[in-house]
């Protein structure tokens, strides 16, 4: 399972650039929005933290289709599915692989990004902290989607329409939890121990759905 | 060891492919299936392996006299069109990962990665990446990693594809050596194989007027 | 003993295609039936039924509305049933049915969401708020539309099938979140007045052409699957027997 | 009361009208298309096996 | 030529599931926004544009990527490599190719999205208008960006380096110009000639350098 | 028309892979390169096809005695180890993409697509995704390619690999009517492909000590 880990991670970095791409484009997203807004640093600042969420969760589906296509191109994916460690395992250790590439170094820029939109050092806290417990439940859910995208061969899009639905709550719950966290009558911890419970809920469901569509698919 | 397969058929698309077949190996028997392009090889190799689900029958192994019978899949090493390697990692990276990853089954020791590469004639280049070898040396390389993990059953669909005659002599060797230590191989193939007394399945490729979809 | 296994070649019987084939075919004229003269009736009953003293003649709308956007929901529960077959079971049956469900369904919310809007408008005063329960909606709708999308992206029925099946089930977290939106979340819709413990908060005056319609939009929506259903199994039969003739054309 | 809101009233049955007519219109034809693609087959002689007469000689 | 059009067309179509997803897709996008910045209409109309804007340049970056690498996988890049026509025109139509499958129902769904996000009508057209103009360019240099992962098995990193700096001047004119339709002062044809004339400029360099890095491929 | 190569070689990575090949083939020749994995057969008709850049030397096609010399890829037809054929679209629309997109070279006509099936022996089947055949089937269509658009040379590498002993004797007849026709084939194998007169050229692979690197 660690060799599994490690390999992804290694192709990750080698072959795909992931996680540039995805802070690339993250910071365009977010150096986009001022330009909407206008100069109004105190607009910014309001909707800061709920445009660096939706730049995460954008910049998650770039790349997250291919997470099982890849494979099935080239053949391994017949050997993972072949295996009799639980195909599930497999999937999780997969999507954490993914979430180490493309979703950890989302997390990490995030506070650069929290300047830019001229956020508080206790909201910037806050949305990297949401973030870091969130964002593993976005490639959970995603790895879903991809694995109903290794039966297309293009899924791109497909997928990401199939995921963003489902992602809807997590957004809610990780941005609510950040405002909480600076504006004063809101308590932080409801919405983020929702959110955590949203985590762990698709740490579950998703590779088992993933897992369910990989066996039913396979040609 | 044995391997049973009990009136087995399959579906590809909406089509049944074959229809009834059963057999049975043990340890040291290898079984060489062949017929024409398009009649069920490859199909019958899958489901085997579990990749595609049988319409009907079932397939497994028996470890010993009273053993509770298990999935062929779990026992098995599958080398199919694509030789699941990654282009971008090295030759020792892929095949190091695919012995961590399958691990070895009970009963056997997988062998090391240059003494791997020895075996199948291709000492010195496991540093490259594997993107940068010949078709040929992709192909042994695939083989190679039928020997880092230890599986006794290779399922092994048109293995000499691209290989040259010197790697068709020491894959022959490979096999035969698998077999003299328990090992079961059973393989698609358009090319002699050279194996000693192997048994051999001929599919035809169903009547298509029996054709009988699921609706 | 023996009853059981009785009981299952009912149930097995019942789920041979061709069976169903007929099945359909004697069934279908009287649902028709009984669905028109439903209609016909519960239209009649919302045009001569009073306005609310409150909302006015826009009542009328719920008798459209209430039902639409039942039945999107109740659609997709059939599908999540039929999921769990197609999973378990394999049966082609219920491949066909989630597969003929899916634009039914779509037709469904989207009158929900066309009538909710129109309803809104004079009662919010506004066509539409990103609210739980009407985003919730719209979600489904986006749902129903990537399903029917990846079915047609696939060209293997049974496979197709089966890995929509999965997403349906995954999807149904939605439900759930529908139904309880206006509890959980406080918004402009209303909750739910129907059916509620302690009996319904609706006055019987509107209750009674409300009800009429569910039950017409109901047989509506299963007459029409189950023409959706005969539909599909035929053009799979088409596309199977074309295949094999042009395989006996091939074999000379 | 008056009709105070008549145009989205109407509107909304229309819609509904029509949206729900065009489903059931959809479903017909292609029932019909579908009818009509099996009977040109039938008549080409292609049948499914279960369909099929029995010939003399085939096995019971 | 025409052939090689549709072609791409139908595989786009045929995987993808063709304009409908992309319009889908733009809209979960859409959907998603309100859910983090919350159901404010007139922050909604501000932002708007730059939504819209947004959405669709992931929408283009999503499938990009395999511009090339799909045609290489099965080895009709080769066969595509050889023939006797310019290599340039190759690229620029399989770009049109793609731009009509993944850009073009875009512009058109846009209105509607407009509607979504409450913006004023002449918004709206400004919107659609921009980004019928600028959104080919994103394809174009994309394809660069494409041809470069193709050739360096190691790319990755490259592309990314290379396409999204070069994104963000289409999308800053872009937003502006939208926004300058709507507010006084500002002026709506200076970005918006900007934009045209970076089109004009991509459509020409993107593809030769598309080309170039195509025919340097070395295996 | 004569196909003449001069002084060829080739660099795989940073090594050189083969020196100085030359030949010279007219109208109705074939050639076969022969040799042992990673020896350079791929390298060399790559390079021919103008995918690989030779680091010395030229190929180049002459039409007709006079006439201005073109490089051999224009004039060529190429069957790597992949077969580019779409899974996703129809074996009829891959064929009339191909045929569209490639065009006639002057002095010949491609078949109709339906008469290439026949040839290939596999009629009847054109009209299912190319996804859906099987491996063997894939390559046979991957053969009608060559014939529904015309060119004069053929390259091809490995072009048996996967095909069964009637295939083997389909595609020989393809090849030699080809030639018939004043064709000119180029081929890599490693099985006999049963061609008359052919002439060979076997690849050594480059001695090891001979190896450079440039700096
Ligand atoms: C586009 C906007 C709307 C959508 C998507 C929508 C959706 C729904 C749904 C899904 C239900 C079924 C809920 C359940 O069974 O618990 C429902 C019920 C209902 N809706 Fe709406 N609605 C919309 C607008 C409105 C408006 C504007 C009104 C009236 C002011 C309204 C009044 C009702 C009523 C009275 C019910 C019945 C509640 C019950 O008794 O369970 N809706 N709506
Ligand atoms: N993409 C590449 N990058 C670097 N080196 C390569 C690449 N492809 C092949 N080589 C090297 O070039 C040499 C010749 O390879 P080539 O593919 O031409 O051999 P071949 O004769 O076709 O062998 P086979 O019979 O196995 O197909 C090999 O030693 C291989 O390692
Ligand atoms: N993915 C698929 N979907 C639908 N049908 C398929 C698929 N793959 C193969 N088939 C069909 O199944 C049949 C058997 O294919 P299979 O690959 O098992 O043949 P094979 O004996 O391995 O042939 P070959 O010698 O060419 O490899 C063929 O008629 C083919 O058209
Ligand atoms: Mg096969
Ligand atoms: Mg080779």
């Amino acid at each position: 399972m660690i060799a599994l880990y490690l390999r992804d991670l290694k192709l990750a970095v080698r072959s795909g650039g992931g996680a540039l791409i995805g802070v690339l484009f993250f910071m365009t997203v977010v150096a986009v929005i001022p330009f909407g807004v206008g100069p109004d640093l105190n607009l910014l600042s309001r909707i800061g933290p709920a445009i660096v969420w939706i730049g995460a969760l954008l910049a998650t589906l770039l790349g997250l289709d291919r997470l099982f296509q890849a494979d099935r191109d080239d053949g391994s994916l017949d050997i993972l599915l072949m295996q009799e460690t639980p195909l599930v395992l497999t999937v999780f250790v997969k999507c954490l692989a993914h979430w180490t590439a493309s979703g950890l170094p989302l997390v990490i820029a995030s506070p650069l990004l929290g300047l830019f939109m001229n956020m508080e050092p206790l909201a910037i806290g806050a949305v990297m902290l949401t973030l870091l417990v969130g964002s593993p439940a976005i490639t959970f859910i995603g790895a879903a989607g991809a694995a109903v995208a290794v039966v297309l061969p293009r899924g791109g899009l497909l997928v990401s329409i199939l995921v963003l639905p489902l992602v809807v709550p997590v957004l809610i719950f990780g941005v609510s939890a950040s405002y909480a966290a600076v504006e004063d009558p809101a308590p932080f911890l409801p919405p983020f121990l929702f959110l955590v419970a949203i985590t762990l809920f698709f740490a579950v469901i998703g590779p088992l759905a993933a897992a369910l569509a990989l066996r039913n698919s396979s040609d | 060891m044995r391997l049973l397969a009990d009136d087995l058929s399959a579906r590809r698309g909406e089509e049944l492919i074959f229809r009834g077949i059963s057999f049975g190996l043990s340890s040291g028997d290898a079984m060489v299936l062949t017929g024409p392009n398009g009649s069920g090889k490859s199909t019958l190799l899958r489901v085997l392996a579990g990749l595609l689900r049988a319409e009907t029958g079932t397939a497994q192994v028996i470890e010993a006299e009273g053993a509770e019978p298990r999935p062929v899949r779990e026992a098995s090493h599958y080398l199919g069109h694509r030789n699941a390697m990654k282009l971008e990692l090295t030759v020792t990276e892929n095949l190091a990962f695919w012995r961590d990853y399958i691990g070895n089954f009970a009963g056997g020791e997988g062998i090391d990665i240059e003494h791997a590469a020895d075996l199948v004639g291709l000492t010195g280049i496991t540093h490259l990446p594997y993107g940068y070898l010949s078709a040929g040396q992709q192909r042994r390389f695939a083989m190679a990693k039928l020997l880092v993990a230890h599986r006794p059953v290779w399922i092994l669909d048109e293995p000499t594809a691209a290989l040259d005659a010197d790697a068709d002599a020491i894959f022959a060797r490979l096999i035969e050596t698998h077999r003299a230590q328990g090992g079961l191989v059973i393989a698609a193939t358009h090319q002699p194989l050279g194996l000693r007394d192997a048994r051999s399945l001929v599919m035809t490729g169903f009547e298509y007027d029996e054709l009988e979809a699921r609706l | 003993m023996s009853d059981t296994s009785i009981q299952t070649t009912r149930l097995s019987a019942l789920a041979n295609p061709t069976r169903f084939l007929a099945l359909a075919a004697s069934v279908l004229p009287w649902m028709a039936g009984i669905t028109a003269i439903l209609f016909a009736v519960g239209l009649y009953f919302s045009f001569t039924t009073e306005g609310d003293y409150q909302q006015g003649m826009t009542v009328m709308i719920m008798y459209i509305h209430v039902p639409a956007a039942w039945l999107s929901m109740m659609c997709y529960t059939v599908m999540a049933v039929s999921a769990i077959g197609s999973l378990v079971w394999r049966h082609p049956l219920a491949d066909v049915s989630h597969k003929a469900a899916a634009p039914i369904g779509a037709v469904f919310t989207l009158i929900a969401l066309i009538t909710g809007s129109l309803w809104g408008k004079p009662m919010w005063g506004t066509w539409w708020v990103w609210d739980a329960r009407l985003t919730s909606v719209f979600v489904l709708f986006l749902m129903y539309l990537g399903l029917i999308a990846l079915n047609r992206a696939m060209d293997d029925p049974s496979r197709a099938a089966r890995v929509s099946s999965v997403l349906i089930l995954v999807g149904f977290v939605n439900i759930p979140i529908i139904k309880f939106s206006v509890d959980w979340w406080n918004t402009l819709h209303q909750p739910a007045s129907v059916f509620k413990m302690g009996g319904s908060a609706i006055d019987a005056e509107f209750l009674r052409p409300l009800l009429i319609m569910a039950i017409a939009f109901t047989l509506l929506f299963f007459t029409l699957h189950i023409m959706a259903m005969r539909n599909e199994i035929w053009r799979r039969r088409i596309a199977s027997q074309r295949r094999l003739a042009a395989r006996m054309a091939a074999k000379g | 009361m008056t009709m105070d809101h008549a145009f989205y009233i109407y509107t909304a049955y229309i819609v509904t009208f029509v949206l729900i007519g065009a489903l059931i219109g959809w479903t017909l034809l292609d029932g019909h298309f579908r009818k009509r693609e099996l009977k040109v087959l039938e008549v080409s002689g292609i049948r499914r096996r279960s369909a099929r007469p029995k010939r003399e000689g085939d096995a019971p």
